[in-house]
Formats: C-alpha cells, structure tokens, sequence
C-alpha cells in the first residue's frame, strides 16, 4: 500500500511565511477562475458547445496554481489532456481557452486541437498531450535543448513536465527518466496524483504506490507535497526548479489532490465508493483555502465574493468570446500539415479526383 | 434471431466464449471496474471476476506483450486496445512478436490472442485520438485483421476470432457500437478471410468495411430510388483479402468506387483498386476511384472534421462521376 | 563529380550540415563510440564531440521524443534508428507526436527532425530484422518520407531534409550502403515530394525505389539488349508522392510493373498501381502488375529468403508478361 | 558509477558446499562445450556456412550453465538473440543447433530463425529474441499464464527472463516489472550484465548502474552475483527461483561476466580499451573453473583433456550433421504462418499474378 495516509509532505522546504498577502489572494484568485472555468465547460459539453474529450481540474486547483506560481515565464511546461487550469494560470486567455474547447479559430490552437491540446510558444507552455506519457519524452526533449544550448545556474531555463499517476506506469516514463539522469537534465517531473487513472487507483496500477520513490531506479530524488495547499506545492515546486535549474538535478514531485468528478465530463464515477466521494468533497481545495485565507486575514467575506464574482464575470465573457468566434475555414485545413513548403502535398478532399489529367 | 447492439453483440460474444472455455480471458485497461471506456465488458468483472477480466495499468506494450505470452503457454486472451491510436504503444509486440513467433519459431508454437480495439475518427477527438491505422496491421503476414460492419458479423467473427489459434487484430468503431441489427441466436463461427455482397446490384460496385459499410448502403438504398443498383461488397476480412468476392462483383458491374474513413494515400482502397486494377482489368469500364479521407491530422473543429472525413455527400458523388465517365474515351482524360 | 559509396555520401552529408549549423546535432544508439553499426556516423565523435554526436540507452522511444522535443525548440537533431524494425518501439513519437503536433497545435510549432533508418531483407537477419515498413510511414500526414536510391539523390535529400521544417524519415537500406555512384560536389538541396526518371523509355514503365531502383535499372539494361525499352521511375519520395511523374510515364508507355522489397498486399506497390489506374486508365493497355515480395515473415535460410524476396529474375518475367498481354480482349481475362 | 569493483555477490545463500563433485564436472563439461561451440560458430560464420547476425556467449559459459542449471525441466525459459549456449545447456541436440545457424531444415526450428531465434517447446526453452527488451513482456506472460492456472509452492513452475544489461532501459522492462510485481508472478529476471550493450558501458547506459537496485520501483527484490562462478549463480538463481515459485515474488538477478569478443562475430570490438580487453580475458571463467576443479581435486588433468575433447568432437559432428543436412523447401513456406488454416490466405511467390481471372 501507498503510504498516503501518512502526513503528506516529504520535503522540508516549505517555508510558507515568506508568502506576501497579495500572492496569496492572486493565488485564491486564480484557483477560483480555475473552478467557475472548469464548472462552466462541463455545462457547456452538456449543452453540446464543446465536443470530443474533456478533462477538467476540479479538485486540482490549488495543485496547478502552486505549480504555475513556481516558473518562471521562461521555464518551459508540458501538460496532459487535463489542461485547462494550467493554460490559464499560464496566462492564456479565457476567452481564447474557452474557444478552443469550442472549436472556434479564436481558440489557442485555432479550433485544430481542443480540450487537450493547449499549446501557447509565447508563453513556453508546449501542449497538452492525450497519449498517456507521450508528453514525458518530449518534455525530456526541451530539457535536452536547454542544456545543448546553456550553462546550468539559478537565472537558467528548466522544464516542468506533468503527469498523471497512472502515467508513471508507461515505457515512455521509465526511458525518459533515465535519459534525464543519465544527461543531468534541468527537469521537474511532476506527478499529478489524484489517486485514479479513470477507474483505476493507484494500489492497482503501480507496484510501488509511493510514486515520487520511482525515481530510485535513475537516481533521481522525490517529494512528495500536498497538493491541495497551493503554497506548499510552490514552495515543494520552487526546491525541485532550483536544483534541476542550477545542479541539473532532474527532480519527481508528487502532489497528493483528489479528482472531484468523474474522468472526464461524461464520466458518471459510479465505480466510486461513497467515502471515496466524500473525501475528496472533505479535501476541496477552493473552500480549504478561502477559509484559511479568512482566517488569517488576507481576505474578508466581501473580498473574497468579490474574486468569485469577477471570475464568475470573466468566465461569462469567456463563453460569449467563444460562442461569437467563427469557425476555422476548411479551406485553410491543409495550410499548417508542413512548415516548409512540399512539391506533391496532398490537398484534395473525400471523394476529390486523386490525379488530375493534363 | 434476436435484434442487438454492436455493442451488446460483443458483450454477449465474450460472456459465451468465456463460459465455453477457462482459457478465455479479457485483459485491459479499465475493462473491469470501469466496465469498459465504452462499455462493451460490462457486467463481465461481476459474472468472472478479476482473474478472468484483468484490468491492468496505464502500459499496452507490457500487458500486449504479457497476453501474447500467456497465449503462448495456452490461454487464449482477448486484449481490449482503448483505441486503435494507443495500439502504437503495443505494435513491437503485435508486429515483431505475435505475428511472427509461429513462423519464426518453426511453426512449433501458436499465438492464441485477439486484439480488440476501435479506430476511427468523427467523434471530435483530434488527431491522435481519431486514427484509422488498420492498413499497419493488414499489411503483416501472421496476424489475420477483421473489421465487422454489423452486429451478426461482430458475433460471428469475434467467436471465430477468439477459437482461432493466430493472433486476430478484431477492428471496432465508436460509431458503430450503437448501432442494431438482427443477430441470429446461438453459436456462430464466422469464417475469418472472406468478404460478403451485402446488397447485389448490377451498374457499379461500392467496396467498403467496417462503419464505411454504413454509408455505402444508405448512398445504395438512396440511389436504388433513381433506378442507379449498386452492389455493395463488405471486405469484412482485411487480412486475408477476399480478392475474389471484390473482382468478381466489378467484372459484373465494370465499375468500382472505394469507399474508407481511412486517410486516402497508402489506404486500404489503395489495394483494393490495384487488386481491381489487374483482377478485373478487362471488365473495367471506368477508372476505380476511392472516396476516402483528407490527409491532414485530424481537426477537432466540427466543421474541419466534417470536410475531412469522407461521407454520403461525396460517396454519392463520386458515384454519379464513375457512371458517367464513358469507357474507351481513348486519351482523352479521366 | 566524385564517385563516392552512399555510406561516404551520408556521412560527408552529415558532417557537412553539422559543420554548417550549430542546431544539427545526431542522436542514436552506437553511433558515437561505435562508429554506428553500419559505420555512417564513422569519425563524427571524434570531430564534433558527445555534445553533437550522442550516444544513447536502447530506448527508441525515448531518445526519437527527446529529439522531437528538442526540435520544438528550434534543434535540428538527426535521429538514426538502427534498422526500421526497432522503429516500432519509437512509432507512437514519430506518428503521434512529430507528426501531428504542428496541425494539432495550431502551427505554432514545427518539429525539423530527421530519422534515418534502414530497411528491407536480404542479408539472413531474419523475421523480426528484415521489414519493409516505410509504407505505414508513408501513409501519415505531417512526416515526410524519402527513400533515396543512389548515392547522389542520398546526398541532396539528406540536405534537404536536414533544412526541412518537418520531421523526415530518410529510409536506407543495408543494400545500398556500398554502392558507388558519382556525386556533383559542394551543396546540393534536393526537392522532397518529387520522383525522378532514371531510364527513359517507350514499351514499359518500372516503377521503384530505394534498392528496389537498382534491379530495375538493371533488368531495364539487359531487356535494352533485346530491343525492349523500359522506362524506369524512381520515386525516390514516398510521401509526398509525386503523382505526375509516374502517370505521365505510363501515358507515354501504357503498360506499368512495381517492384519493390516490400511485402505485396497494403504495400507501396497498391498506392501506384491505383494511382495509375486513376490516372493513366485511357492510357493502359495491360493490368498493372506487382512484383514484391512472397506474404510470410521473412525466414532466415537462405534458399527461403531468396525465394520470397522478389529479383531481377522475377521482374523479368513480370515484364514479358505484361507485354506479352494484348489490350482490350474484352472479358477474355489477364 | 556501478560499485562493479566492490565485492561482486551481494547475497547471502551461496552454499557452495552442497554441489557434488558429479554436478560439478557437468557444469563443466557444459561450459566446454559451449566454449567449443562457438569457436567453432564464429569459424563456420567466417567461412560463410552462417549467415544474419551471431552472438556468442563467449565469456559468459559459467552464466549460463549456473542459470539453466538451476532450473527444473518444467520450468520456462525466454531468452535473448545470444541465445545457443542456453539452447545447449537445456538440452537442445548440438547438431541441431549448428543446423539451425546453417539454416537448415533439420534445425531447432527447421532453419527459419537462425541463430537469434533457438526455440524448443518441449524442453520449455520458450526462444531466443532479436528485439531488445521483446521478451520481458512475454515471458512476464508465461508467469500470468502459471499463475492463471496453479497454485503457488515448492514444485510450481516459475519462469527466467534472461536480458542484457543495456535491455534494463527499455521501456517493456518497466512495464513488465511493473505488472509483475503488482500482479506477484513467479518469475525471476536475470541480467546478464557483461558490462556492454554492443559499444556502450553500463554507466553510460542506465543511470541506476547497480542494476540489481532497479527493481526499487517496483518493489522487486535484487541480487547480484559472480557470474564467473556457475555454482554462485546456481545458487543465486534456485534462492530467486524458490521465491518466485513459493512466495510468487518476482525476483532480479544480475550476473557479472564479461564479454570476451565482440558483440557479435563481425564486430572486432576496436572501441574496446586493452585493459578492458584484459580483465576481459583475466577473468575467462571456463579455465577458472578448470583450475578450481583441479585444485580441488574434482578433476585431474587427464579427466579435463577428456571432456575437452568430448567436446570438440560433439562439435566435430555438429557441424558434419549441419553441413549434410537439407535446406528447407520454399514450397513449404507458407505453411507455417497460420496455425488456423484460413480463406484467401497469402501463397503467391514474387512475381505472381495477384489474381487469377476465373
Ligand atoms: C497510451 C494511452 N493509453 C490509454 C489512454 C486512455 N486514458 C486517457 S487518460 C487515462 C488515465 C490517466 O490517468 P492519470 O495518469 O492518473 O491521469 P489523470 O487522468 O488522473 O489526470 C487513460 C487510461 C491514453 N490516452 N493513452
Ligand atoms: C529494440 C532494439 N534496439 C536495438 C537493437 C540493436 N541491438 C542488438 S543487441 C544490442 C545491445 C544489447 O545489449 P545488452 O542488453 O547488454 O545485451 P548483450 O548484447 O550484451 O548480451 C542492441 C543495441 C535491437 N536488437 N533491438
Ligand atoms: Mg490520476
Ligand atoms: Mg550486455
């Protein structure tokens, strides 16, 4: 068994006092645009705006908030297919998130890539994957570059690559991790563990359930931290950038969350148990961390309805941003397949003559 | 005779042959608990439970590998791949080692195994989630590729494919698993490698499979109305191929449209027509075309996918095109 | 001009770009220390060192997406997977990442990497090391594939997919590796997505490429003996696939042969023959015919692996056969 | 870097005392035997009766006769393409070896695998495989199978995966060591870790060097031991065996050997420094074992000369009964691929019509 039971943080980094009254009410601010995203999108699938898969960060919030609090904007980050709150708290816009999960050419791909595929190159924020662990490679790849072209040292790029806990049981995890050992890779391999892989808990899934221990097989070190206090997650986040940034030390950090809902948003949870559901309701991070917030005073009642009002506010202009876009021109479909120009690239469409006789 | 879902066809296919034979078991990702990303496993973990419906972790390539294995000592596995796009992840241990270790191995061994899983695009899924890689497995020599477009094919193949002892890659589609038809009740071995004329017809002949079967029967029942007969063939075995079904429809018809979800170059019409090409070559009236997709990763804007993906729209076209296309126009252009 | 084998021309190649362009780097196991297995990357080590010549684990899976990460930002890295067989384990980067990730993602991005890998039988290495593969390569929007046939075309499209944007795969084969031919010196940027006529001719069209070309040329020679003028197409990029070219040849000679290493069914061949059949069907005066090779996974004796494979001797008669068949003989059959 | 330097054997079960001195003088009459098969190998391949590639268990006889010395008839064995020592010490016919490396039909599996590719059914001795890695899963798929069908306990039948050491950062391995430790299968991974995957060493191949350790992340347990020593291996092997079959506890096992040549015939291994060719041959284990059974007086000079001599001329009439064989017969080749005869199977040679007209 896991020994998630157990307190939760390994590390002992988190030096939670340095934290300013406004980070933490931009942090409380972004986690609740987070949730009134997440909830508006699921609402949004039911009313058939938004298509194919979707995969929401409900419960995740304070999780992907940490993390995105801990880059710096020129660090580079890959994503899963759960990839909405990250692309926001990357900057993206909601407006532009909300129209690519409407498939619209004001999207943040153009409508081409949908739920999982928020990419942005401004913003280093290098897509959303839906292979599981197809991205850990790649992210691997951008580390490999980093160190092609730069001098490790604490001003240096580094990459934080997110996964899934089931996704640390994929080929692409153990050969990506040991390349990065082996090379000395500035790398964040972040474990996103939310307990289930669809239905599938981690005791199931993974013969060491102690997930951020899997690095032993490289020599790469672990923390575990508790993902539903944003703080720590920064702080835990900020420890592992600094060593793979000015060491090379490719860093696991495992976050302990729950996934509040289903898989994705069709997916009903019936294989939950009740007290599974209740403990992930116990451990919403959003409620957690507003009362802690007015506790100690950051925020009062009426601020704090404040933030939730304008997320609720920026959500609805989302939504009337992405249902007002047009839709990309299939005219245009074939214009991005190459960047460099090809003799002979295919353009024709279903049932079009496949030559054309002179 | 029974009226079924494609889905419930499979579902009541894998409950029989399990009951019929300890050896069967299911293995995949979230087939148990889950009940099946698209349910076709339901129920199945209650009735046997998890020594005969194993769920496994997030690794198509160690549990492929671990049926095959198994298959080798005598069970006989039925692996659900969630999709076909995640088949890339297991192909090492479908390609170089299930289709090959019989052969390879100097026939001393067989490889039990069926690989269910559905390809497929048009459920806006993008583009590494609406492949339709068929044609890689089909071009193997060792495995047997089947692609059932109704629910008595489903059944009756997946029962041959399941008491055969190669390894059969059984083709699914999202888009067909809802769909219903009659299903004859009791055992039904389906003959594996032989296609069938699901509708005769005498001015030109449709070659499809799996969901494409579909929609070559409705654009065939709709032109049937202006008096145009179209024969319908369903490859329903990609490998092997029934050359004979499809040359002997087009030397009775003298014309031949393909018609695939499949990406058009290297695609299974691309077989299909240069099987035609020298099969019935004296017969043909007119060039074969093939309607299949735009070859581009799939969009997932809805409209983008639409103009991708081929349809009734340009199946029907392209039809009227070949009826007109005059034989023996002697130089002067297709 | 300079006569140089196609192994000499790959490696000046390499050395060449990298010398030009600090992002170009290669990637492979036993490459650096080993010189390669087959000896193309030999001296490369030792000129630029590990930072540009990179050893790795066997991880085809791992390293081919490091290096398709690394071309996101902006590298240039030259893969070389051993032999195409071992690219099975790297196939879900290459196809569902390099691929797909410059659509998927908007064209925001673009992956320029180039695998280098060779293919094919011939030299008793048996099933699971002797694959013709490049047709799944061929068939998937977003790579592009060459398969060039000669040590020159190998030094103009290794440049050029170097300086391509988009991921190459750049087939070899252990055949051609010795081979000699002249090489025009200094730069040379060959154009992806066109094919070449190699031998011009009237009576016939052989269509090839990568060593397939080279027993073509070679039967066209001895059949020019007997008064028999075989045109000959190299197609030299698989995807694209330059259409035009082959069509026009048949037009001009109206009877067309493929002949390729790759097993017969869903392979390169099916894609020409149908595009012929599309394109040149007013022209044809015989099936086109395929030779390739016989549907088993290759075994490793000697006498078997001859057998299946297709040769000069089996396009010879291929050929006599093709011409031998009469036009038009109305429903008599080929 | 490995701690390959300090003590090699990390276990505690090594009972050296317990072998007879008739078990010992077959370890060695086995060893010899596979000496002199592949010299003789690489001299048939050098005169052109073998062709592909070949891989030679030179340097590795007392690995391979401690590990397949330690297994029971009825146990499963997958192997790698350096494969004809295992093949010979479960008992395949030397004849019928050499005949399969000159592809004849009298070979192990009638000349269609070649030396990669030794198989036999009947003494479970599951194959030889040429695709790194390709054999974890399936034989991790031999151990499911056992478990499917019977119970645990001292006469269970289990299963050795042999692997190299540069085939521990493939993705299969992780994979498979995984489900094997999640499921408890009675199998024991060996690596036979002879120090190079082809070129390359194991410290620039796996960033976890003590390979032994790797199963940390899946909480299997590992030994290592003396790879030179076949009655250390055999011991080490029964104890990981015995786990397996009684506790259904997977189990690593890495043996130390070295490679004598090159990684296969053709290779003449120039990137090898003389040092490390030396210790290389310092370490050869078949005179070692010679000089030990003479010292302790297991066997005398004369005996030694004897089973070398068996030897040869067991080889001697290997090759005779090889090079008189037939070669199989191109019309039987299609008969093998489908054990389920089928419709419209493939059966043309090139250059045949595709379809016959009727
Ligand atoms: C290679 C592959 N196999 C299977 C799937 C289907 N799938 C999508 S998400 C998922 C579960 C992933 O679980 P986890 O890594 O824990 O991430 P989470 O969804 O909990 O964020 C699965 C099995 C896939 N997308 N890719
Ligand atoms: C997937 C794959 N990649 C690469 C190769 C080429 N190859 C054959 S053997 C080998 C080295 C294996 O080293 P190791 O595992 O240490 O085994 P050893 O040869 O030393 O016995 C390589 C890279 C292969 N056969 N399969
Ligand atoms: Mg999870
Ligand atoms: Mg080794």
């Amino acid at each position: 068994m896991a020994d998630t039971r157990r307190p939760k943080a390994t590390g002992k980094t988190t030096k939670q006092n340095s934290v300013s009254a406004d980070a933490l009410r931009g942090y409380y601010t972004q986690m609740v645009l987070i949730r009134e995203f997440e909830l508006r999108a699921s609402e949004m699938y039911a009313r058939a705006k938004i298509g194919g898969y979707c995969h929401l960060n409900l419960g995740e919030e304070a999780t992907v908030v940490g993390l995105m609090a801990a880059l710096k904007p020129t660090d580079y980050v890959y994503m899963t297919y759960r990839d909405h709150g990250y692309a926001l708290a990357r900057g993206m816009e909601p407006g532009a998130v909300m129209a690519e999960l409407f498939g619209k050419s004001t999207g943040v791909v153009g409508g081409y890539g949908g739920s999982m595929h928020m990419f942005d190159l401004e913003r280093r924020t290098m897509g959303g994957y839906g292979i599981v662990g197809g991205q850990i490679p790649l992210a691997t790849g951008a580390a490999f570059a980093i160190n092609y072209r730069s001098k490790a040292g604490k001003n240096a790029d580094a990459v934080m690559c997110l996964m899934g806990d089931g996704t640390t049981n994929i080929g692409a995890f153990h050969e990506s991790l040991n390349l990065a050992g082996l090379w000395k890779l500035p790398i964040v391999y972040v474990i996103v563990n939310n307990r289930l892989g669809m239905g599938t808990s981690v005791e199931h899934a993974s013969a060491e359930p102690d997930l951020y221990k899997r690095g032993c097989a490289y020599r790469i070190p672990g923390e575990r931290v508790d993902g539903d206090d944003p703080v720590a997650v920064r702080d835990a986040a900020l420890a592992a950038l600094e060593k793979a940034r000015v060491d090379r030390q490719p860093m696991i950090l495992e976050t302990l969350s729950y996934r509040l809902k289903g898989h994705s948003v069709v997916d009903p949870a019936r294989y939950r148990s009740k007290e599974d559901t209740e403990t992930a309701q116990e451990n919403d991070p959003v409620p957690a961390f507003r009362n802690r917030l007015l506790k100690s005073g950051v925020l009062d009642d009426k601020a704090a309805d404040a933030i939730h009002e304008a997320a609720e506010k920026t959500v609805d202009e989302a939504v009337k941003f992405a249902d007002s876009s047009p839709d990309p021109l299939p005219a245009e479909m074939f214009d991005r397949v190459y960047a460099t120009a090809v003799a002979n690239a295919p353009g024709a469409f279903p049932g079009d003559p496949v030559v054309v006789a002179s | 005779m029974t009226e079924l879902t494609y889905r419930q066809a499979l579902n009541d296919t894998l409950r029989a042959e399990m009951a019929r034979d300890e050896n069967v078991y299911l293995i995949g990702e979230e087939i148990g608990v889950f009940e099946g990303s698209y349910k076709i496993t339901a129920g199945l973990l209650k009735e046997f439970g998890p020594r005969r419906v194993v769920d496994t972790p997030i690794a198509e390539e160690g549990f492929t590998g671990v049926a095959i294995g198994s298959a080798m000592l005598g069970l006989r596995p039925v692996v659900e791949i969630m999709t076909i796009n995640f088949s890339l992840i297991a192909i090492d241990q479908i390609v170089n080692h299930a289709a090959k270790i019989r052969s390879m191995f100097g026939g001393e061994v067989s490889v039990p195994i069926v690989i269910r899983t559905p390809g497929g695009g048009g459920q806006q899924l993008a583009a590494t989630h609406s492949q339709n890689l068929e044609v890689w497995y089909a071009h193997i020599p060792g495995l047997k590729v089947v692609a059932p477009s109704n629910p008595a094919d489903a059944k009756a193949l997946l029962t041959a494919a399941i008491r055969d002892d190669d390894p059969v890659l059984f083709l699914e589609n999202l888009g067909l698993y809802n769909l219903k038809g009659e299903v004859p009740d009791g055992e039904q071995v389906g003959e594996i490698g032989t296609a069938a004329i699901v509708k005769d017809g005498t001015d030109i002949t449709v070659v499809s499979y799996s969901r494409g079967v579909l929609t070559a029967l409705e654009v065939a029942n709709q032109l049937a109305e202006e008096g145009i007969s179209v024969e319908v063939v369903d490859l329903r075995s990609l490998r092997p191929l029934d050359r004979d079904t499809v040359c002997a429809s087009v030397r009775k018809t003298s014309r031949a449209v393909i018609f695939e979800d499949d990406l058009l170059t290297y695609g299974i019409g691309a077989e299909i027509s240069a099987t035609i090409g020298e099969g019935a070559f004296d017969w043909l009236d007119a060039p074969v075309r093939r309607v299949a997709a735009a070859e581009v990763p799939l969009p997932y804007s809805k409209p983008l996918e639409r103009a991708a993906m081929p349809d009734a729209a340009s199946l029907t076209k392209v039809i009227r095109e070949t009826l007109a296309a005059s034989a023996f126009e002697g130089g002067q252009g297709v």
